[in-house]
């Protein structure tokens, strides 16, 4: 009697705990769908499968480190490592040009940059101007379709922005920011999203800026002609050369989907 | 359109070609079917298909069974070493234990109910369980376990390409992975358990003086021993598939420190099971035996099972490789590595061999005479068929899921 | 409305749950069972009144302690050669069957599986058990009702005859053997 | 409560191997009376059922020292640490504590042999085939035994059968005790040699306990320590020994004893 | 708003869960339980009353009681009758499932002609016919497989009324002619190869005195016998007289061969003692032991009827030869009966319940009646002392069509009795004579004929009659010789025959599907196509155990399969069933 109480004691014990992880786990999910989590989670579970050479921390750019791995999902909000590089760094007295020709490609320098290729511009109003940045746009240059959030909607910092389609390959756009959805534009306007921001002002601590930006999109131009595949005489920059509008177009057999996966940070 | 197949494997890694896959696939295919067609007929006509008979009442299947699911204990002590102790190089190949694991349980509880002869009243054991039967734990403990690969097994479907792309997969992934200590534990537990019962599930038997032994509480000496050289093989079996699949695929899947740490970890496993094994068998040949009036020497006058099987099992397929594995110079060359690793995988074969096979060929009664027996070719085929449904089954997973976590990353 | 939408789901799911709890408790019962009715409409209660019978005149043990079970035929025509009452029943039963002498295909409300072994001489001589401890008020019935048969299984699903735990249980609380060949073979 | 339950017995058999000339009434009144179904044309020894089976056993001497014995082999009942009732996965195999008889439930077999493989004496059969009868022959079927269906294992349950027309026919007369001898097992009575003496090993006045006790008696692999209730005697010592003395006998190179 | 799919997977749910506090899934479980404990399609048994009736077994001269448990009018078992005299409540595993026959494949269930069906009648003419058209010096012809029944005396009348009816009778039919054997006080049997532990005379009986007789067997084979022997002299195949002779020499203290001294001693040290089966030499051995119509050796009886050996019938002489075959006899060998038609177009009669016996030759078959299918008789059982009669009331119910063998001679001697009709003249006889007593089965016990008031009835419900002894010393010399056999050939092996085929005791013919058990679920008796030879002969024919082979014989040709066995004598062939003859084997 006791040899059956003891064994199956165990044996329902297992269930229950087997039974009780799926259901907690399910739970939670609902739960993290309600304190709309999702979004954070989908980036934070995609982070980790994104191949090494993604993940750079943005301080190797600034060369403050000689390699180093983000482990912060690209979030440095929450990077003790960031502020405090920041707040070592001297504050740069010479003035930034206002535009910086990467490449040949412009990166205006009174607009932040998500790591993903979205550009964050805070208006007076007090709303955000989202769009995508050159290099961006020029892979998605005349996208076969663009979906865009419903007015009103909400997006958040490293969630999904706004879908484009091109050449097979759908990439999601990261958010550069947490906010409230005004107005939406598309690729013809030069911007896609008029974002109010949360808590009034736009967070920007995540953002590269100024001096950060030259190495970055050195680092993405290595990264683009890496997935590229064999470097060919083709007309992009690698060689300095100013980057073609359309790259897609100029090359007809790169595979294009793995190139945005690359460059928008699909895992 | 065409790359919709390209479209579900992982970014970032290559794979062949549909055309080739689906050359890789179809043998095995065959085989399955053919297989599944030799089952059916044992299930439909009855057992007499097989040439199992009274004597001989357990053959090929049960012997699939033990192997099997030793070879898959690498499922659970990866799991645990990853997960419990913290161990995380073996991030690089517990996807692809988790999917061995599964592959070999199911094989095994599948053989199973061919096996029985009335598989309609399997759940009888559930019923009315005998506790005191080794099988009942063993029952018990499978299911369970088999469970667990399941749901272990979920996340890596879900981390497919295409279905990450639905959120509320991925957020489930993520929070089913953050309880995956809970199951890893429950694994072990439940592993330990059903690896040393089908150890026990020969030991108890008083009939059988050849396998019998005195142990432990209520588990003989055979529980334990299965548990230790289950947890041993498990790990030199993945090491023996990565790097299989590796040749087979013609990719590096890990970083190259990855396998010697697995063959080291199983020979440091080898070693104790060794030694307890040589103590267990001395004290058997020495005491259990002769005390149930049968003299060792015995079970080995009968050919093929000579004295060379306990030599072998030992020595050959023992301590050979655990010496091998725990050098350090030897282990890092690949030849070293691998014939070690395939000794040890051999050895366990070896010894869930004799304790089945040989244990029912071996006469009891005085005057019975020593029986032999060869599968019927529906037996063999039902063991090839979970063969190929392994095969087949890891084969999908490592084209269209992430087994192996480092491969991206050594691909360029 | 707004409240219906609001709780949508909970009601859904609740309205699930009152189904189920219907079809389980209310229709499954029925449908379980086919009921087979009796050949001949018989009534214990005429018979012990009129003809005073007692349960042991039909249904009697053999002398090997075997249960002769419901009497044959020549029982029934040692009375009924010729009609005794007016009944339109007792003739069609005479025409049916006794005329043409042909057995009557009573359905058992006991029918258990070939394997079960029951010795009604253990439970009258030994354990002296009265027959309504079993069968209930069916000596007093004035009507024999349907056999209940599982459709699944095909044996007896009358409620005293249905399951081995209630064997079970009586030979517990007796301190009877309970071993699994005590009741069956 | 022990009015209700009769005095426990043991029931046993003691065979004397001296008297048994291996002429095989008693397998066949085994299978006749336990509906054991007869072979399918690809039966085997090995695979055809017999609940009691007779194994001819040789003084190895050649031509023209030989001498055989028969030894029937039937479940030998294990009174301590039953080999198959232990390992029974779903509680199929018992052992009746009023009797002492081992109990098969094919009912509840799930077919897994395991038992089959605990059983040191092979006494355990399995229904490789689902059973059949030639036409018309079902009718001949014994009421008192339920017939077994393909995939479960069964055995020599000391014909159960005959105990339970037995206890009717004594419940019948109001009793709950059998007499002596008033439960015989089919082999006992069929055995034209009286060479299988059966009764209740706990009943010191029983023939059964007193041949069981008395020094020509031994039983089959009795170092095992599970007790088995069948005795076996002779006289002669080489049978004794062929048969006693545990561990195979018939050793390679030897020709094996046909059985 | 419409239902969405979402909806639905809720309201699954709620179903779901609301299911598990239900009866529904514990009730399905239960009932599929149920099911799959009892699969459809499996035989079960009837459920009728339980009875007891009685008979006697026919199958074999040795008549044993039947006691058999029938559920309802079916027998579903069969045990011996206790007490009975001759065969001390027990049967051989034959006897034991005699009720299957009647299942048994290869019955003969309507009458044929030349293999179509036809009515018993026109079968009758055709054969009476056949009888009127013999010529004057061919013989009509009744084999009689057991004589000494009513049956017998219903053949010998009809034989009479033709110009040549010749009664015959398969050889060895009478193995001791007028003599039992007073098995009670034998203290020591010399057999030359009878199976006395293997079935001869009536088992019963035989192992009832097997403790106060020792058993001594001259006989080639490892037989069951010899192999259980006090002692074991095994003789070269055919020269079992010569060893009768020995030992003679040696009881008269002329010899020295070792052997037959220390057989001579252990006879003069147990007397009574007896020698049985063999040749002349056995008769003269008897009669130097001094065993004839002496207690504990062969007394002679009263109801014996000499009857012509077929094979003693010239060859070539029987135009119409009647068959009777018994449920349980072997068939005889058919080159045996063909030597003894006339050459040009015989009429072969079977009178048989099989079909692959001599029915296979024959051109008229008359199916009897199966075992226990018709009211029967059982004569003296074999080796008693005394003179006996059972009847063996039938106990199934017979397929319309047959007809016994008897009552089909009756018929052709236009006699408007039937064999029932015999049977119970034979009774009335008895009990005319007054002479012994009656064993009645139900109840044990014997009584005098004389105070029997319906013998009929009491011989029905199951009984024995067993005359009483004659008065000592009235056997005759001149019976000695019908004590004998013929002497066993001399065989002298040669080149093209090295080895010797002996009989091996065999599968019964016909049996109920249950003696696989001993056949072929277990290794209890060799099957009838196994060929035994000692290791080192079968090795010197390139031979290994287990080997498919073909044994070639003077007679014949069979397939066998090979089992070595050292206890069989070097150079000889043991397989079931053979005469002694020179043969050779080699692999198939």
């Amino acid at each position: 009697m006791l040899s059956h109480i003891i064994f199956l004691g165990l044996f329902y014990t297992v269930l229950a705990v087997l039974s009780t992880t799926v259901a907690l786990s399910l739970y939670r999910a609902g739960q993290d769908f309600r304190a709309r989590r999702a979004e954070a989670i989908c980036w934070h579970a995609t982070f980790p499968d994104l191949p090494a050479r993604d993940r750079l921390c943005r301080h190797e750019f600034t060369g403050e480190f000689s390699h180093r791995l983000c482990d912060k999902a690209f979030d440095c909000r929450e990077c003790q490592q960031h502020a405090a590089l920041v707040a070592r760094r001297p504050p740069d007295a010479a003035p930034t040009p206002r535009e910086a020709d990467v490449f040949g490609l412009e990166f205006p320098l009174d607009r932040l940059y998500h790591r993903g290729h979205a550009w964050a511009h805070p208006e007076p109003d007090g709303t955000v101007t989202v769009g995508l940045d050159a290099l961006g746009a020029r892979l998605v240059a005349e996208p076969e379709a663009v979906v865009l959030p419903a007015i009103g909607s909400h997006i958040q910092t490293n969630g999904a922005a706004w879908h484009v389609n091109k050449r097979g390959a759908h990439v999601r756009i990261l958010s550069p920011l947490d906010g409230q959805v005004v107005a939406t534009g598309g690729p013809q306007d030069g911007w896609y999203l008029k974002v109010k921001p949360d808590g009034g002002r736009l967070d920007a601590r995540h953002l590269l800026r100024g001096p950060e930006i030259r190495p970055w999109i050195a680092h993405e131009m290595e990264r683009l002609q890496a997935s590229l595949g064999p470097a060919d005489q083709a007309p992009t920059m690698a060689d300095g050369g100013v980057p073609v509008n359309d790259i897609a177009a100029a090359y007809p057999e790169a595979d294009w989907d793995a190139v945005c996966a690359e460059i928008f940070l699909l895992p | 359109m065409p790359n919709a197949d390209t479209q579900l494997m992982p970014r970032g890694v290559r794979r062949s070609t549909p055309r080739q896959f689906l050359l890789w696939i179809l043998p095995w295919a065959a085989l399955l079917a053919f297989g599944v067609y030799g089952a059916g007929l044992c299930l439909v006509k009855g057992l007499n298909q097989t040439h199992m008979d009274n004597r001989f009442a357990f053959g090929l299947w049960i012997f699939l069974d033990l192997t099997v699911i030793a070879l898959g204990a690498g499922a659970f002590f990866t799991g645990f070493l990853l997960y419990i102790l913290k161990k995380s190089e073996l991030k690089a190949v517990i996807n692809s234990a988790v999917v061995i694991g599964f592959i070999c349980y199911s094989g095994a509880v599948a053989a199973l109910l061919v096996d029985v002869g009335q598989p309609a009243r399997f759940w009888f054991t559930f019923w009315h369980p005998n506790v005191h039967s080794m099988l009942t734990e063993v029952t018990f403990c499978i299911s369970c376990y088999l469970t667990v690969l399941f749901i272990e097994y979920i996340p890596i479907v879900l981390k497919n390409r295409k279905l990450r792309q639905i959120p509320s997969f991925l957020v489930f992934e993520f929070e089913l992975h953050k309880l995956m200590p809970v199951l890893a534990g429950v694994g072990t537990f439940l592993s330990f358990f059903h690896q040393g019962s089908l150890g026990g599930l020969y030991g108890v038997l008083r009939g059988r003086p050849f396998a019998f032994r005195e142990g432990f509480a209520i588990w003989p000496s055979t529980f334990f021993l299965f548990i230790l050289s289950a947890a041993a093989a498990g790990p030199a079996f993945i090491l023996l598939t990565t790097w299989l699949v590796s040749k087979v695929s013609g990719k590096q899947l890990v970083r190259p420190e990855v396998l010697p740490m697995l063959g080291r970890i199983s020979g440091v496993l080898l070693v104790p099971y060794i030694l307890l094994k040589s103590i267990d068998t001395l004290v058997w040949i020495d005491s259990t035996s002769p005390a149930r009036g049968f003299a060792a020497y015995q079970y080995y006058a009968w050919k093929p099972f000579g004295a060379w099987i306990l030599f072998a099992e030992i020595v050959v397929f023992g301590l050979a490789p655990a010496l091998i594995l725990l050098r350090r110079r030897l282990r890092e060359s690949p030849a070293w590595l691998l014939s070690a690793a395939t000794l040890v995988c051999l050895g366990i074969a070896l010894n869930r061999f004799v304790l089945t096979i040989q244990t029912l060929a071996l006469p009891t009664l005085p005057f019975d005479p020593f029986m032999s027996y060869l599968p019927s070719w529906q037996e063999t085929a039902t063991f090839l068929a979970v063969v190929a449904y392994g095969v087949l089954l890891y084969s999908f997973s490592f084209r269209y899921l992430t087994l192996f976590p480092q491969e991206k990353d050594l691909s360029c | 409305m707004t409240l219906f939408q609001k709780h949508r789901g909970q009601i859904l799911f609740l309205a699930g749950v009152a189904v189920a709890l219907a079809a389980g408790w209310r229709a499954f019962p029925v449908l379980r069972f086919q009921r087979v009715p009796q050949p001949v409409a018989f009534s214990h209660k005429i018979h012990t009144d009129k003809a005073g019978a007692k349960c042991e005149d039909c249904h009697s043990l053999r002398d090997d302690g075997a249960w002769a079970g419901i009497p044959s035929l020549d029982k029934c025509a040692g009375c009924h050669a010729q009609p005794m009452g007016t009944s339109v029943e007792e003739k069609r039963f005479i025409d049916g069957y006794v005329t043409p002498n042909r057995e009557i295909p009573w359905q058992v409300y006991s029918r258990q599986p070939e394997n079960v072994y029951f010795s009604h001489a253990a439970h009258i001589k030994l354990a002296h058990l009265e027959c309504r401890q079993c069968h209930g008020a069916q000596g007093e019935s004035d009507a024999l009702g349907p056999a209940r048969v599982d459709r699944i299984s095909g044996y007896s699903g009358s409620p005293h005859f249905q399951d081995m735990d209630a064997c079970e249980d009586c030979h517990r609380q007796r301190g009877a053997a309970n071993s699994c060949l005590a009741c069956h073979k | 409560m022990a009015a209700i339950t009769p005095k426990p017995a043991r029931y046993g058999m003691a065979i004397d191997l001296d008297r048994c000339t291996g002429c095989g009434a008693c397998m066949i009144a085994c299978a006749a009376e336990n509906n054991v179904p007869p072979a399918r044309p690809e039966a085997t020894p090995r695979t055809g059922i017999t609940w009691m089976r007779v194994y001819q056993i040789s003084n190895g001497a050649p031509f023209p020292d030989s001498r055989a014995a028969f030894v029937p082999i039937l479940c030998q009942q294990c009174g301590k640490e039953t080999p198959c009732a232990a390992v029974c996965p779903q509680e199929a195999v018992e052992t009746d504590p009023a009797t002492g008889i081992v109990d098969q439930m094919p009912q509840r077999c799930l077919g897994c042999r395991y038992c089959m493989a605990a059983c040191p004496y092979h006494a355990r059969y399995f229904n490789w085939w689902d059973p059949q009868w030639p036409a018309g022959m079902e009718k001949t079927l014994n009421p008192d035994v339920a017939t077994r269906m393909r995939g479960v294992v069964e055995k020599c349950n000391f014909c159960h059968g005959r105990l339970h027309a037995a206890r009717a026919r004594a419940a019948a007369e109001g009793r709950r005790e059998l007499h002596p001898g008033e439960y015989l097992p089919a082999c006992v009575e069929a055995c034209p040699a009286a060479a299988i003496v059966f009764g209740d090993l706990d009943d010191p006045a029983s023939e059964v306990a007193r041949l069981a006790r008395d020094g020509q008696s031994f039983r089959i692999l009795e170092r095992l320590g599970t007790e088995p209730k069948i005795y076996y005697r002779t006289t002669r010592p080489w049978v004794r020994k062929a048969a006693a003395q545990p561990g195979p006998a018939s050793a390679p190179g030897k020709e094996p004893v046909h059985a | 708003m419409g239902f969405t799919r979402r909806d639905l997977l809720t309201f699954t749910g709620g179903t779901t869960a609301g299911l598990l506090f239900t009866p529904v899934p514990w009730g399905l479980l239960r009932d599929t339980a149920v099911l799959s404990e009892n699969w459809p399609g499996i035989p079960q048994p009837l459920h009728g009353e339980i009875r007891t009736r009685y008979t006697t077994c026919t199958l074999c001269p040795a008549g044993c009681g039947v006691r058999a448990r029938c559920d309802g009018d079916q027998p579903v078992g069969l045990a011996g009758v206790p007490g009975h005299p001759a065969s001390r409540g027990v049967l051989c595993p034959a006897g034991l499932v005699g009720h299957h026959l009647a299942f048994c494949r290869d019955r003969a269930t309507e009458p044929l002609a030349h293999g179509k069906p036809v009515a018993i009648e026109s079968a009758a003419a055709a054969v009476s016919a056949a009888i009127a058209a013999c010529g004057a010096r061919e013989a009509v012809a009744i084999l009689d497989p057991r004589p000494g029944r009513a049956a017998s005396l219903v053949y010998r009348r009809f034989l009479a009324e033709l110009p040549k009816g010749v009664h015959c009778a398969p050889p060895d039919s009478q193995p001791n002619g007028p003599f039992g054997i007073d098995l009670e006080n034998t203290r020591a049997i010399l057999s030359f190869g009878a199976p006395v532990l293997d079935g001869w005379l009536s088992p019963g009986r035989v192992l009832a005195n097997r403790s106060h007789f020792q058993l001594i067997q001259v006989e080639p084979a490892y037989s069951r016998t010899a192999s259980l022997a006090d002692l074991w002299v095994p003789v070269l195949p055919g020269s079992e007289d010569e060893f009768a002779t020995a030992v003679v020499r040696a009881l008269q203290g002329e010899t020295t061969d070792a052997h037959a001294m220390d057989v001579a001693r252990t006879l003069l040290r147990n007397k009574p003692a007896i020698a049985v089966g063999g040749g002349p030499a056995v008769a003269r051995l008897n009669a130097v032991l001094g065993s004839i119509g002496r207690p504990g050796g062969f007394l002679p009886r009263r109801d014996f009827t000499p009857v012509t050996d077929i094979a003693s019938v010239p060859d070539g002489s029987i135009r119409v030869l009647l068959i009777e075959e018994t449920a349980g006899g072997d068939p005889l060998p058919w080159d045996l009966l063909r030597r003894k038609l006339v050459p040009q177009d015989p009429v072969l009669v079977a009178l048989t319940p099989w079909l692959d016996g001599c029915a296979q030759h024959a051109d008229y078959v008359i199916p009897a009646p199966m075992y226990l299918e018709s009211l029967d008789e059982a004569p003296t059982p074999a080796g008693s002392t005394v003179a006996g009669f059972s009847l063996s009331p039938a106990l199934l119910t017979a397929p319309p069509k047959l007809a016994a063998p008897a009552g089909f001679v009756l018929r052709l001697a236009h006699d408007s009795a039937t064999y029932p009709d015999i049977l119970k003249r034979r009774v009335a006889a008895i009990k005319k004579g007054g002479r012994g007593a009656v064993f009645t089965y139900p109840d044990a016990k014997s009584t005098r004929v004389s105070d029997i008031a319906d013998l009929w009835k009491s011989m029905l419900g199951g009984a024995l009659w067993l005359d009483d002894p004659l008065p000592a010393g009235t056997a005759r010399g001149a019976d000695l010789q019908v004590c004998a056999g013929p002497p066993g050939p001399a065989l002298p092996p040669n080149r093209e025959y090295p080895l010797v085929l002996i009989a091996a005791s065999a599968p019964p013919p016909h049996g109920s599907p249950l003696m696989s058990k001993l056949y072929r679920e277990s290794g209890l008796r060799r099957p009838a196509n196994a060929a035994t030879v000692h290791p080192k002969t079968g090795r010197d024919q390139g031979l290994a155990d287990g080997d498919r082979a073909i044994v070639t014989s003077r007679a014949a040709t069979f397939p066998v399969q090979v089992v070595f066995d050292p206890a069989v004598m070097p150079g000889v062939i043991e397989m079931a069933g053979q005469a002694v003859s020179p043969a050779s084997i080699r692999r198939a």
